[in-house]
């Protein structure tokens, strides 16, 4: 374990929720399924205060809403009106070839319901970075397909799975669910046994048995 | 007798697969009849001992340039073009072709009725099987007697498929 | 099979008047194909035999596992990760397990570790063997891939001696291990490790010196380093276009940090050097064995982890080096027994992008050497 | 008497041998196809370390029968927007075709259909490409992509090697001097030499050449089933699919039979002029006496009943025909003796037929497959150009022995000498030239990128 080893057992920052205390984040609150009483054992979150850090929050100011360090795994906030020129200097000037993942995580309760998330590695420094773009439901962040052609399909499957639309994406329609099926099935509101009965009635010719 | 047998089913076969030929519609249907009347003139040439005949008629018309009709006609999209080459007075030629055709075969048939043993209905024919082998004679001929004929033949060829490969390679280089 | 797409005429305006029109072709390929691997569909734009354009269509095989795991606890959706690329089953449960032990700050003990590392690069074993053969069967040898089964068989046999499954094995539990290794596990390995030698040399025998196999996967499919990070391609597909990076190496995780092993790369990154890559990594994970067996430690093999697994409330992204590239999951914890949310980054999906850059200029024939050499598994690539 | 039917008659009469051969051939040949099939399983098998099939008759004997009868109660299915008449009648062309041919093959000095015909070989060949035509068809009128892209690629592919494996034969035929099958064999005995041994140029390049010609791996583009899916055979089924099968394989014994025919001394055993390897001739006998043996001392072990009775059958079977074989022998002196020409003729003919075909299966299951442009390029680049030149290099060694009468022998090594080194230049520019080749193959793919971004 290179890049990270064993979390201290230090007692400071146990707050509970899922980021520090920037606006945007901390905004959600607890998630809808987590019970009170889970008092974290240990402190996972420490804020990020490295040369990293530093050098994007110089660079991009208040574009950084906030940097983590969770697990030992460093963790930037950005603004997703900035989201484009950030991944550029990402690439260009921190080395962050490749983008390793890219998805989202849905917070119904938030204000800022999306979460779009990134991984990023860099060959160079052999070094991760994960950003995490707040984004509202009616955002339509802008597509990274131009610095990352990595992020074509997995910006799809966001759109598909999420129903987050990409400002500029080449190819922007659904990938693994069929291309007229409704709904967005990684959404928190979407039950696990939910489906679109109609597009299964219509294309495959049966009732859905739930 | 069993020799107008077999002459007569080739022929029938010959002369129907030919009206069928020009009367379908679709272009590839056309080429199997051409294939049949093909195989049934190499049939025919096979009764009379022309085996060499008869297998270079295979080979050539039947296994090379019919293979190359058809693959032509798969190639090309034929139903756009036929439209815009079909004309009205194609139908008044075609039958004038047809009647010249006619006239000049009865003229021969009546023709041959006059002289016997020369026309193309023998009334008593050599016995098929005595026939000496034709192959060599018909090598002697093309490369002893009819040798010059026969490399201007080939030369004229050879500047054909010569050219046809440089026209060929001048299409794929222009786009 | 049904063809879908028809004839294009994109020019029809201009070509109706020519005899020749140069029309292009719109081939679909799959999802019922012999050589899709599955259910992968491409719709190929041909011009005469040679692609100029594609489009994949996937998501056949789609079973919303991320959904699932939305629903489980996090002892309950391992098996889940199993059945996403099912021909490296055990690679996948490793990824998974250890993201969940990060989650919980948890460690493996060096036992389980050990154990882990074996059985994982079997698996890569197992895994390549699999794809050699029917890459192989793909570009028409039809003997390797029996050759190849054969020695999967041992592996699979060696699985099923440990944990009773052979395909989809979940071999390994949050915090380590639940079965002891058997007694004779060392020996088996040993045993497979010292026939597999001369076992790799047949395949090379049949294939690497072929002219035709060279002439079929020389320069097709040609995917340069620059282009393979842009497009996030990884694994085997990265270091045959001649970058030597492997998550082992790089950031090692299990066991690795203990063994010895080359990364073998390519200079061209055409589909001959993917082949070479993988053969010679069958070659090291053999050896990565050989060293695992001479020193397992002893000791427990399971963290004490608790049997009610409720991570801290946060995130962690964890990813190994998969037979196919990265494998990478992204947990996220609300404190609860369920993950909030898991995100896998499945390798063959992202490898599967660089496709279309891939089979341009081809003809169709190698469409499906590409196919064949990009290694996907389609359970993995729709989850 | 009607005349008629008194011509027929006589015509029956003497030809009675001939028509019992055509007959022989329309009714033996599937079920030796058939057979064909299971062997080249078992070789398969065998090669990749597993048993084939089993379960069907002792050692899977009876699975061509079961396939035949499966194959004959499937569903007739033809596709809507197929065309009805071609879909019919591709696959019987295929089959005509390819029976046909084996007419003027002759299996032995007694078995051959067209007996005296004049052009012999060239009839085989001649006929045998007619071929092409069921596959085009059929491929075209299937109304599919992977059918008529199937079919293109055939056709391409057996015009460029037909043409090989025409100059292939010729320089045996000038070797022979005739085209009469009898008649080349003979010489082959009166030369002393088979001519694999004269023309060993000639002999390879024909045995590629067929081997494109069968469409078989490494050559089976028409029908590769990872890229095809079936090729041209993609939407048969049933009966028609199993026409195309069986002229599969039958072409498989015309292209071997006249290989064996011109290069491998036809019916003659091996060195049929030196008398005391007379011995070779108990090999038939002693080899089916061996095969029944064997099946009697696995005929206990058989798991079933029926299974035993079998094994007995062909047992009883083998020892039958090893006993005509042994009684047609010239030391038996009876009358039987009449038939040893005909009977140990067709033996070594099979036998060398079957080590032909063998030849192809061991090549499938070794060699992956060649691209379609690698394919042409072999064809037309090395393989015509070498068997032109071996065909003129023939023709020197002829002239040169005799006209200045030199040992036909020298002579023969000094110009394979000659085209050997041919066609390593030949390999070499070719490699020259497939580097270039591929190289403009990228260059374009980089423009063709261009144009379709995104």
């Amino acid at each position: 374990m290179a890049d990270e080893s064993k979390a201290p057992k230090s007692p400071e920052s146990s707050q509970p929720g899922v980021s520090g205390s920037s606006p945007a984040p901390s905004a959600a609150g607890a998630p809808p399924s987590s019970p009170a009483k889970a008092a974290a054992p240990a402190p996972v979150q420490v804020p990020l205060d490295n040369d990293l850090s530093r050098r994007y929050r110089e660079h991009f100011g208040a574009g950084i809403l906030d940097a983590l360090e969770d697990r030992k795994q460093s963790i930037l906030i950005v603004g997703v009106a900035q989201l484009l020129e950030i991944a550029r200097y990402s690439r260009d000037e921190e080395k962050f070839d490749l983008l390793e993942d890219y998805t989202a995580v849905d917070w119904p309760r938030r204000e800022k319901r999306f979460d779009l998330v990134a991984q990023l590695y860099s060959f160079t420094h052999n070094t991760r970075l994960r950003l995490k773009i707040p984004l509202g439901v009616e955002e339509r962040p802008s597509t990274l397909v131009p610095v990352w052609p990595a992020a074509n399909w997995l910006e799809r499957e966001i759109f598909d799975l999420f129903g987050i639309t990409f400002h500029g994406h080449p190819n922007l329609k659904r990938i693994l669910l069929p291309d007229e099926w409704q709904g967005h099935p990684l959404r928190k509101d979407y039950d696990i046994l939910q489906q679109d009965t109609a597009w299964v009635r219509e294309n495959l010719g049966i009732e859905s048995g739930q | 007798m069993l020799d107008s047998v077999i002459f007569y089913f080739f022929a029938g076969i010959a002369v129907i697969s030919a009206a069928l030929m020009i009367t379908r519609r679709n272009a590839i249907h056309s080429a199997v009849f051409l294939i049949t009347t093909l195989l049934a003139t190499a049939g025919i040439f096979l009764q009379l001992r022309a085996e060499f005949l008869f297998i270079s008629q295979i080979i050539l018309y039947v296994g090379g340039i019919m293979v190359l009709f058809i693959f032509v006609i798969m190639l090309v999209r034929l139903d756009v073009p036929i439209s815009q080459i079909r004309s009205r007075t194609q139908k008044w030629i075609a039958l004038l072709v047809a009647l010249a055709v006619g006239v000049e075969a009865g003229v021969v048939i009546f023709l041959a009725r006059k002289a016997p043993g020369q026309g193309l209905l023998i009334p008593n024919p050599a016995p098929a099987d005595k026939l000496p082998p034709n192959t060599e004679e018909l090598a002697n001929s093309l490369f002893r007697t009819y040798l010059l004929p026969f490399e201007i033949a080939s030369v004229l060829l050879l500047v054909a498929m010569v050219g046809a490969v440089v026209m060929a390679k001048k299409r794929t280089d222009a786009p | 099979m049904k063809i879908l797409a028809d004839t294009v005429h994109e020019n029809a305006a201009q070509k109706t008047d020519t005899l020749f029109g140069a029309d292009e072709l719109v081939i679909n390929m799959g999802p019922q194909h012999p050589s899709t691997h599955g259910v992968l569909r491409v719709k190929l734009k041909l011009d005469g035999e040679r692609v100029v354009g594609s489009e994949c269509v996937i998501g056949y095989l789609h079973r919303g596992v991320e959904k699932i795991a939305e629903n489980r606890t996090y002892q309950q959706f391992a098996p889940y990760v199993d059945r996403m690329d099912y021909v490296a089953a055990v690679s996948n449960g490793l990824g998974y397990c250890e993201a969940v032990e990060k989650l919980l700050v948890a460690e493996a003990p060096p036992r389980a570790r050990v154990i882990r590392t074996i059985l994982t690069e079997l698996q890569r074993i197992a895994s390549h063997l699999l794809w050699l053969g029917t890459h192989a069967l793909d570009i028409g040898a039809l003997t390797p891939l029996f050759y190849c089964m054969r020695e999967r068989e041992e592996v699979l046999k060696i699985f099923e001696k440990y944990c009773g499954a052979r395909l989809t094995t979940h071999a390994f539990r949050i915090g380590g291990l639940q079965y002891e290794a058997y007694d004779n596990l060392e020996k088996d390995v040993e045993r497979f490790c010292k026939d597999f030698e001369s076992r790799i040399q047949q395949y090379s025998d049949l294939l690497t010196g072929n002219s035709i196999w060279i002439g079929r996967t020389r320069n097709v499919g040609l995917l340069n380093s620059a282009d393979c990070i842009a497009l996030g391609a990884s694994g085997p597909v990265l270091r045959a276009s001649g970058v030597k990076w492997d998550l082992r190496k790089a950031m090692p995780y299990a066991a690795y940090d203990q063994y010895k092993f080359e990364i073998p790369v390519g200079t061209r990154g055409d589909t001959y050097d993917r082949y070479m890559v993988r053969i010679e990594e069958m070659r090291q994970s053999r050896l990565i064995c050989l060293q695992a067996i001479e020193n397992i430690p002893a000791g427990p093999i399971m963290a004490r982890v608790g049997k009610v697994l409720k991570p801290p409330p946060g995130e962690v992204y964890h990813s190994i080096e998969g037979p196919k590239g990265i494998l990478g999951y992204y947990i996220v914890s609300d404190g609860s027994i369920q993950p909030y949310r898991v995100r896998i980054r499945p390798p063959s999906f992202i490898n599967l992008q660089a496709l279309d850059k891939m089979i341009r200029g081809h003809l169709v024939t190698d469409v499906v050497a590409i196919i064949g050499t990009l290694d996907i598994v389609l359970g993995e690539v729709d989850r | 008497m009607n005349p008629t039917l008194h011509s027929i008659l006589a015509f029956v009469q003497t030809w009675w041998v001939e028509l019992l051969c055509a007959v022989l051939i329309v009714l033996v040949v599937p079920l030796i196809a058939g057979y064909i099939v299971l062997v080249e399983r078992k070789v398969m098998a065998d090669m990749q370390a597993r048993l084939g099939p089993m379960r069907v008759g002792p050692h899977g004997l009876l699975q061509p029968i079961a396939d035949a009868l499966k194959l004959l109660i499937k569903e007739d299915l033809i596709p809507d927007n197929a065309d009805q008449f071609i879909f019919w009648l591709a696959p019987v062309l295929s089959m005509t075709a390819a029976l046909t041919s084996m007419g003027a093959v002759a299996f032995g000095p007694w078995f051959q259909v067209a007996r005296d015909i004049n052009i012999g070989l060239l009839f085989v060949v001649g006929v045998s490409a007619l071929g092409p035509f069921g596959i085009v068809l059929g491929g075209w009128a299937s109304n599919n992509h992977y059918s008529i892209i199937g079919a293109l690629r055939s056709t391409a592919q057996l015009i460029s090697y037909e043409t090989t494996a025409g100059f292939a034969l010729v320089s045996g035929f000038l070797l022979a001097g005739t085209l009469n099958v009898r008649a080349i064999v003979e010489t082959q005995r009166s030369d002393h030499a088979w001519y694999v041994f004269l023309a060993p140029v000639g002999f390879f390049t024909y045995l590629i050449a067929s081997i494109a010609e069968t469409n078989r791996a490494p050559f089976d583009l028409p029908e590769a089933e990872s890229e095809l899916v079936a090729g041209y055979m993609t939407e048969y089924s049933g009966f028609r699919w199993s026409l195309y099968f069986l002229a599969e394989y039958a072409n498989m014994i015309v292209v071997a039979s006249v290989g064996t025919t011109l290069f491998l001394g036809g019916w003659l055993r091996p060195f049929p002029n030196i008398h005391w390897l007379g011995w070779l001739d108990a090999a038939p006998t002693l080899l089916l006496a061996a095969v029944g043996a064997y099946c009697v001392f696995r005929a206990g072990k058989q798991p079933a009943r029926v299974q035993s009775l079998f094994m007995w059958a062909v047992a009883f079977a083998c020892f039958v025909v090893a006993a005509i074989f042994a009684l047609a022998s010239p030391i038996s002196h009876l009358p039987l003796e009449k038939m040893h020409d005909g009977l140990y003729g067709a033996f070594w003919f099979l036998l060398k037929d079957s080590a032909y075909i063998y030849i192809f299966m061991w090549l499938r299951f070794t060699l992956p497959r060649f691209r379609f442009d690698q394919l042409m390029r072999l064809g037309w680049h090395i393989l015509i150009p070498l068997a032109l030149i071996n065909v003129v290099d023939v023709g020197i060694a002829l002239a040169l022995s005799s006209e200045f009468g030199l040992n036909r022998w020298l002579a023969m090594i000094v110009t394979t000498a000659a085209t050997l080194s041919a066609a390593m230049l030949l390999l070499r520019w070719n490699d020259k030239y497939s580097a270039a080749a591929s190289a403009a193959l990228l260059a374009d793919s980089s423009v063709v990128e261009d144009t379709h971004a995104g």
